[in-house]
């Protein structure tokens, strides 16, 4: 067909719990079509991006990509931060034969399963605890960690390494799930103090990890000990100090993104961009992430010189592109959750009165742990 | 009467061709569909039939497609022996919860199905390594290789049986002990009805046949997810029906219809659809409460009432009652 | 551990109660379930909310406002919605459960999926006891929470709508006979309910900022405090109130926290099947 | 005072009351009689505006009643004493007949009328702060009629005065209601025919929805129809 | 030899004691009235009979079994049928749907046209033929009682139990009524106990009359010497 637009498909939550992903995905969508068609766009057409919400709910993804497939034919979807989502797309990807470049989904099977047509470019579970979470405790020489875990594949899911490598690291823990939608924490939050830890690792996505930051001050668990948000964004939302106040002081989390911190060129680019257009400087790291992706996916396009499937998986694997987050390249080794995934590195910074501090990794610290 | 069976025969075979002609996408319209009607049907017999509101049969489908699919996922059961016992598990807790809560009737009946589902939702989130929670079970499908037309047959046969045991059951002589029941019970225990037989039978059958489409449902979308179960379903479920016509045979399967093709349609406004949803099943609700079926019947009425004069229902020569025209 | 769960529990309940009661005075007088009762709860949150921050009100004025507003917009949905259901009891459940989920969805357009958070009224925490810290606004929300039920219940009492209410409730046509415009009545009294739900939320919602969704368990728990306590008992409610706030927490912290929501449904099932009408409920035959 | 004509009730779709006609002096004190179903409280009910009459005229001291609300209707001075008591089973006895003194006409009058129902049912008295369910039946009824009373009602309807009552009781409640005098006047409708008619002056027979028949209450005693219809001798 | 026999009943609804150590007897193949006052405890035993619910003391046999706390449809299948005072039509199925609900659970499984016959031959000896596709609500009270009469025969009882039937119909209907009631004692072998306050009708058709006062029995015997009685002329007729 001689349509005059190359089309990509981008799925995400628009409603529901995680709406605000959506929201950032749409802005990092807007930036990149604007800086794909200003260079060029794909294969001399216009780079277009249908979006199609799929709530978080994994029944509604499938269907949503499927539809994106189906009724929009779209050479290649990107996109999604719901493991659950993305581990049933990755199914209908599979079976459809499209191309799929995961991009804030961090639940190991995503790539662990070797779909050929399934990448990720972002982090992953694994991947965050080892090369960041476990280093950085070890790292700070942390004494005691407790895990808090929230009743969810993703919470479960890298409680379970957390575990594991705090055991290898040979620092004692323990660790307890919490309902996901409960509001208080006061009970779980009095046994955590009962063992005294000088760490807490807490994988409560959303505003749950609010509450639980804020309740943590109330009953005087910070600042003795730290707190730190494994999934990242909840700590930088805009409503993270109204809801948290004085409490969020000292709060430690886990992010690719940090005001001052930028790798390449282009982050600083998307940076001034995103102030351009939006007005603020950027809030949730997910509106880069997507970004990058579009960026990785137009490329892949133009040095297949196609929209064939085949091809495209093929350029994708040889991807070697610098974008926000450094040079984005994909595993090839068959085996484990490495293959057609690329890691890009992982910051801890701590708030320290309002200002983000980089603790780690070393090379790109800003500042010290306070406590 | 012949004609009827007639124009019956003819719709079901223009439905059964349908899909031939349409693409992937529109058969999965029609097969979502298919499964809402199941659902609706099924709700209705019990809402609609024996007037008691359950807000559990989305619960219900959970169970069916769960069972269902922890059988063949992890125990490498055969899919449709799985359906089989999902429908079996549905109905058992249906009958448990039945028991337990008929007796009390209206009100407590709700609360009470409420109140399961959300526990049933809690125990597929925390028994994660069995339900793997929210990311949802990957299971096999029913068929050796993913064919939607497959599944629409399969889909369409499934929804058939559910309204055939639903007609079975309202107009058999089993529908008199409903109607008796929903209008007065203590009049239909007097009369020999074993209400409490009753209801529990309606509740049970209703759940079991919620069961089956869960079940079938799950094995369609080769993922079965803590959605399926939820207060969301159980809205649509209810609107449908409510939109369709409350009691009436044909409402819930007009309503599912209905309502599933216009979501598909307004599924671009995003948020914006479920709240279009929600105000539409709330007009209809409140002003019709009746729902589709109901607004073109007293259309029909009224044309007969204004053909043929209105009959006035004698009474023994006391010039009594005159038949409310309503 | 025992001493911080306990004292949770009570606060907790406190406000369940609180909730709870406004449900339970809907459905003695006018024996209607007010499915949508924890989206006016929710609503409340939302209106102290924008008062205080988007108009810059004081926090109290604001929560005063918010209330007045809900119950205004409760008397406006009784008459709209609800006047046309008396006497069906499933009718009214099936439209207000519709309504619940038209607010959530529109709460969601509105204010976005974000928890808002009106300001704390106190800051900081206590030492209660020697034995551990509790959050001050915690603190302020139960006595919040007493000081509106013993407000309630003396209004009840006392005056000469409270006997009203009572009145209705024993029997709507005698009252009728006595001069009570019980349609008038219904009307203030659903505003009332909803009143009670809003009154709730905006003590609570400085501590659990409220999100779109986040009606759905609040009401739950109030219904089930409900039949706890026995449909229509007010003190049933109270009481049910507490011992759900209690179950919840010593259950979280000496059985689960994972499962620390399903205790109360446990605790529901049992009184159901040992006693029917609830703790405090009249069996009528 | 109150005349009714050419009235028809019904009761949702069934018709109970045919073209009804009534007329009550202000002082009088009228009986209305008929067997069980015959109409009686669906008369009180009409005059009370519970069930509004679908034909007819009610006029109230020359003032329509038809339209009217319950609550309304009270307003103007006409109180109920309902089939089978009606008290508010869970509240005291004091609250019972304060609730009885909301009208706006009774409200300022409330302590005055109160001592007056109490020294009129002494019983009461001593029951103050009992709850009402609590209560005998003749207690209960004595605590209508004052529920009643406390509206200071210039028309007092009273249906089923003997209702499950013994008769001994019922002879207290009579009595008293002599006590009242002719200040209030009075509609009475009682299953018991032969005290019926012993204690009003007027009486109308209610039979299946009409009036076939009305007269002094003396005459009807008399009647050999009435005493074979009504008293099976 | 009795066919319903009442030993020691009682019952109790919070304050009110409703009944207090009723015993009865109701002779196969007669018409048995009782009478009382409003509020003596007449419908009241006729539900506990008809097991609406439990007494609180004492016990129910019928053929000499125990019937006490028997639910309400177990009973209706011994061979028992009631009336209800304030009449309870299924207002929104037909006469004939009405009819049928009994018919069905009598004959279980029995064909549509078959219940649909046998439906309107009871509408038809109630006189009701003509309403046979009205929905309840529609009639009126005095058509109400006679669907309830035609749904408890629907029931084929041995024992016939009529809660103030006669309420609302004038003299003559009355006589008609008695009539009819006498012929389904004669006709069918019913054996009908009957609550009614139109004295002149409990004169003329029962064999026995029992008279309950504020839940006691105050006397029981041949109708004429009931109504010769001082104490129930005093508490029931007045003097
Ligand atoms: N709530 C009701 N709904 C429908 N019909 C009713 C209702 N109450 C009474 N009826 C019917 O209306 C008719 C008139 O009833 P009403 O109570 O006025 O008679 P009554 O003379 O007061 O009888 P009673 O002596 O039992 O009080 C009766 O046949 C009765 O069956
Ligand atoms: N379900 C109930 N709950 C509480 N009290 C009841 C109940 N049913 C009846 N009663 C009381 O029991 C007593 C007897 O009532 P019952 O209906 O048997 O009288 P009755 O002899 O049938 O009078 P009537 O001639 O008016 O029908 C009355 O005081 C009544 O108030
Ligand atoms: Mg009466
Ligand atoms: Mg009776």
């Amino acid at each position: 067909q001689a349509a005059d637009t190359v089309k990509i498909g981008v799925v995400g939550p628009r409603t529901g719990g995680a709406a605000a992903t959506g929201k950032a995905f749409e802005e990092g969508i807007q930036l990149a079509t604007t800086y794909v068609n200003a260079n060029g766009g794909v294969l001399g057409k216009d780079l277009e991006v249908v979006f199609e919400d799929t709530a978080g709910a994994p029944d509604k993804a499938a269907s949503g990509f499927e539809r994106l497939v189906t009724r929009d034919g779209v050479a290649m979807v990107l996109g999604e931060s719901h493991s659950s989502a993305a581990l049933a797309e990755i199914e209908v990807a599979n079976r459809l034969k499209v191309p799929f470049v995961v991009v804030e989904a961090w639940a190991d099977p995503i790539t662990a399963k070797n779909y050929r047509y399934v990448f990720r470019a972002g982090p992953s579970n694994s991947g965050v605890v080892n090369d960041t979470i476990a280093k950085w405790v070890v790292h700070e020489g942390f004494k005691k960690a407790y895990i808090v875990a929230e009743n969810t594949d993703w919470g479960l899911g890298i409680a379970e390494l957390s575990k594991a490598a705090l055991k290898s690291a040979g620092v004692p823990y323990e660790s307890l799930v919490t309902e996901r939608k409960s509001q208080d924490h006061y009970t779980e939050l009095a046994k955590i103090k009962a063992f005294d830890p000088d760490v807490v690792l807490a994988f409560v996505y959303g505003t749950g990890l609010h509450y639980f930051v804020a309740q943590a001050g109330e009953i005087g668990l910070t600042p003795k000990a730290v707190v730190l948000d494994g999934a990242g964004p909840p700590s930088l939302w805009p409503d993270f100090w109204t809801n948290v106040g004085d409490y969020g002081n000292l709060e430690c989390f886990v992010s690719s993104m940090h005001e001052k911190v930028e790798l390449t060129p282009l982050a600083t680019a998307f940076r001034e961009a995103y102030v351009e257009a939006f007005g603020h400087a950027p809030t949730d790291y997910k509106s880069r992430s997507i970004y990058d992706a579009i960026l990785i996916a137009a490329d892949a396009i133009n040095r297949a010189g196609t929209t064939d499937a085949e091809k495209v998986v093929d350029a994708l694997e040889s991807t070697e592109l610098l974008v926000t987050r450094g040079t984005a390249r994909f595993g090839t080794e068959k085996g484990g959750p490495e293959y057609h995934h690329w890691m890009p590195p992982m910051l801890v910074i701590q708030w320290q009165d309002k200002e983000q501090v980089v603790l780690y990794p070393p090379e790109a610290a800003t500042g010290k742990l306070k406590r | 009467m012949k004609t009827k069976w007639l124009l019956l025969f003819v719709g079901l075979a223009g439905f059964a061709v349908l899909p031939w002609g349409l693409g992937v996408y529109h058969q999965h319209i029609l097969i979502v569909s298919l499964f809402y009607v199941m659902m609706a049907a099924s709700w209705n017999l019990l809402a609609g039939y024996t007037g008691q509101v359950s807000f559990g049969h989305a619960a219900f489908a959970g169970i069916g497609a769960y069972a269902s699919g922890i059988l063949a996922a992890k125990a490498g059961i055969n899919p449709w022996l799985g359906v089989a016992a999902g429908t079996l598990l549905a109905a058992i807790f249906g009958f448990l919860v039945g028991v337990l809560c008929l007796k009390l009737g209206g009100i407590y009946l709700s609360l009470t199905t409420l109140a399961f589902s959300e526990i049933l939702h809690i125990v597929i989130n925390n028994e994660y390594e069995i339900t793997r929670g929210t990311m949802g079970l990957q299971v096999p499908g029913l068929l050796s290789e993913y064919s939607k037309l497959g599944y629409f047959y399969i889909f369409l046969c499934a929804a058939l049986l559910t309204l055939l045991v639903v007609h079975r059951l309202i107009h058999a002589n089993m529908g008199l002990n409903f109607r008796a029941v929903q209008n007065d019970e203590r009049a239909a225990a007097s009369l020999g009805v074993d209400v409490v037989r009753v209801r529990v039978l309606a509740f049970t059958v209703s759940s079991a046949l919620a069961g089956m489409a869960g079940a079938l449902y799950g094995h369609y979308l080769l993922l079965i997810t803590p959605h399926i179960p939820s207060l969301d379903q159980q809205f649509l479920v209810l609107s449908m029906t409510v939109i369709g016509g409350l009691g009436s045979f044909v409402g819930p399967i007009i309503g599912a219809f209905c309502l599933e093709i216009l979501s598909e349609y307004i599924r671009v406004y995003g948020e914006y659809h479920v709240l279009a949803f929600g105000v539409v099943a709330l007009i209809v609700a409140r002003f019709a409460p009746k729902g589709l079926v109901g607004i073109s019947k007293s259309v029909w009425e009224r044309r007969r009432q204004a053909a043929l004069p209105a009959v006035p229902v004698t009474d023994n020569g006391k010039g009594g009652a005159r038949r409310g025209v309503t | 551990m025992l001493a911080l769960s306990i004292t949770n529990g009570l606060v907790i309940g406190i406000i369940y109660a609180l909730t709870a009661l406004g449900v339970s005075l809907v459905v003695g007088i006018m024996n209607v379930i007010n499915f949508a009762h924890g989206e006016f709860y929710i609503l409340a949150g939302y209106f102290s909310f924008l008062f205080a921050h988007t108009l810059g009100l004081d926090p109290m004025v604001a929560m005063v406002l918010s209330v007045g507003a809900v119950f205004v917009f409760g008397v406006v949905v009784e008459y709209t919605l609800i006047r046309p259901t008396y006497g069906d009891e499933l009718y009214s459940l099936i439209l207000t459960f519709i309504l619940s989920i038209v607010l959530q969805s529109a709460y969601l357009l509105i204010f976005g999926p974000y928890p808002n958070k009106p300001p704390n009224w106190v800051k900081g925490a206590t030492d209660l006891f020697g034995l551990f810290m509790y959050g001050n606004q915690r603190l302020a929300a139960l006595f919040a929470g007493i000081a509106v039920i013993a407000l309630f219940f003396a209004m009840l009492k006392l005056t000469w709508f409270g006997r009203m209410i009572r009145a209705a409730s024993q029997d709507r046509e005698m009252a009728e006979l006595n001069g009570i415009n019980t349609r008038r009545l219904n009307m203030l009294s659903f505003g009332l309910g909803c009143a009670l739900a809003a009154a709730a939320g905006v003590i609570l919602s400085p501590v659990f900022p409220v999100t779109p969704t986040a009606g759905v368990p609040v009401a739950l728990t109030a219904f089930v405090c409900v039949v706890l306590g026995g449909m229509g008992s007010m003190w049933g409610c109270v009481v049910g109130g507490l011992i759900l706030g209690l179950v919840e927490n010593l259950g979280a912290a000496y059985v689960s926290t994972g499962y620390k929501h399903v205790f109360m449904f446990v605790i529901l099932i049992l009184v159901l099947l040992v006693r029917p009408s609830g703790l405090f409920g009249r069996s009528e035959t | 005072m109150l005349k009714i004509s050419g009235v028809d009730v019904y009761r949702g779709e069934t018709q109970v009351l045919w073209d009804i006609g009534l007329e009550i002096e202000a002082g009088e004190r009228v009986a209305v009689l008929g067997s069980n179903g015959a109409g009686k409280s669906s008369l009180m009910a009409a005059i009370t505006g519970i069930l509004a009459p679908r034909r007819g005229a009610i006029d109230f001291r020359g003032q329509s009643l038809v339209g009217f609300k319950p609550y309304q209707i009270t307003q103007l001075g006409i109180a109920l004493v309902p089939e089978g008591r009606r008290v508010y089973k869970d509240m005291t006895v004091r609250e019972n007949l304060e609730m009885g003194a909301f009208p706006k006409r009774g409200r300022p009058m409330l302590k005055r009328s109160m001592d007056r129902v109490l020294t009129l049912f002494p019983k009461l008295q001593e029951r103050r702060q009992q709850h009402a369910g609590t209560l005998s039946g003749g207690e209960q009824q004595m605590l209508a009629i004052g529920r009643a009373l406390m509206s200071l009602p210039d028309l007092l309807l009273i249906d089923e005065l003997s209702l499950g009552l013994a008769p001994r009781v019922t002879k207290e409640i009579y009595a008293a209601l002599e006590k009242l005098g002719g200040e209030t006047t009075v509609l009475l409708v009682e299953q018991n025919v032969e005290l019926a008619l012993k204690h009003s002056e007027r009486a109308y027979i209610v039979e299946s929805g009409r009036i076939p028949r009305t007269g002094a209450s003396g005459d009807l005693m008399d009647d050999p129809d009435i005493r074979r219809a009504y008293l099976g001798l | 030899m009795a066919l319903l026999e009442g030993r020691g009943v009682s019952k109790r609804f919070g304050g009110v004691q409703a009944l207090e150590d009723v015993n009865f007897e109701v002779e196969a193949g007669s018409i048995v009235g009782l009478i009382g006052p409003n509020g003596a405890g007449k419908t009241t035993l006729f539900n506990i009979v008809a097991g609406a619910f439990p007494p609180s003391a004492g016990s129910v046999h019928f053929e000499n079994t125990p019937i006490t706390g028997m639910s309400a449809f177990r009973i209706c299948r011994q061979g028992i049928a009631r009336t209800f005072q304030v009449t309870r039509p299924f207002g929104e199925m037909t006469c004939l749907e009405n009819v049928a609900v009994a018919v069905v659970n009598r004959n279980q499984g029995c064909p549509r046209h078959k219940w649909e016959n046998l439906a309107r031959e009871y509408l038809d000896a109630v006189g009701l033929a003509m309403l046979a596709d009205t929905a309840a609500k529609h009639l009126n009270v005095v058509q109400k009682k006679r669907l309830e009469i035609a749904r408890s025969l629907a029931t084929e009882p041995k024992l016939l139990m009529l809660d103030e039937v006669l309420g609302g119909l004038n003299t003559q209907e009355i006589q008609e009524a008695i009539g009819f009631i006498r012929q389904l004692r004669d006709d069918r072998g019913l054996t009908v106990f009957w609550i009614e306050h139109v004295m002149g009708a409990i004169m003329q058709a029962t064999e026995k009359v029992i008279v309950l006062d504020q839940g006691r029995i105050l006397k029981e015997g041949a109708p004429a010497d009931v109504v010769a009685d001082a104490r129930v002329i005093h508490a029931y007729l007045g003097d």
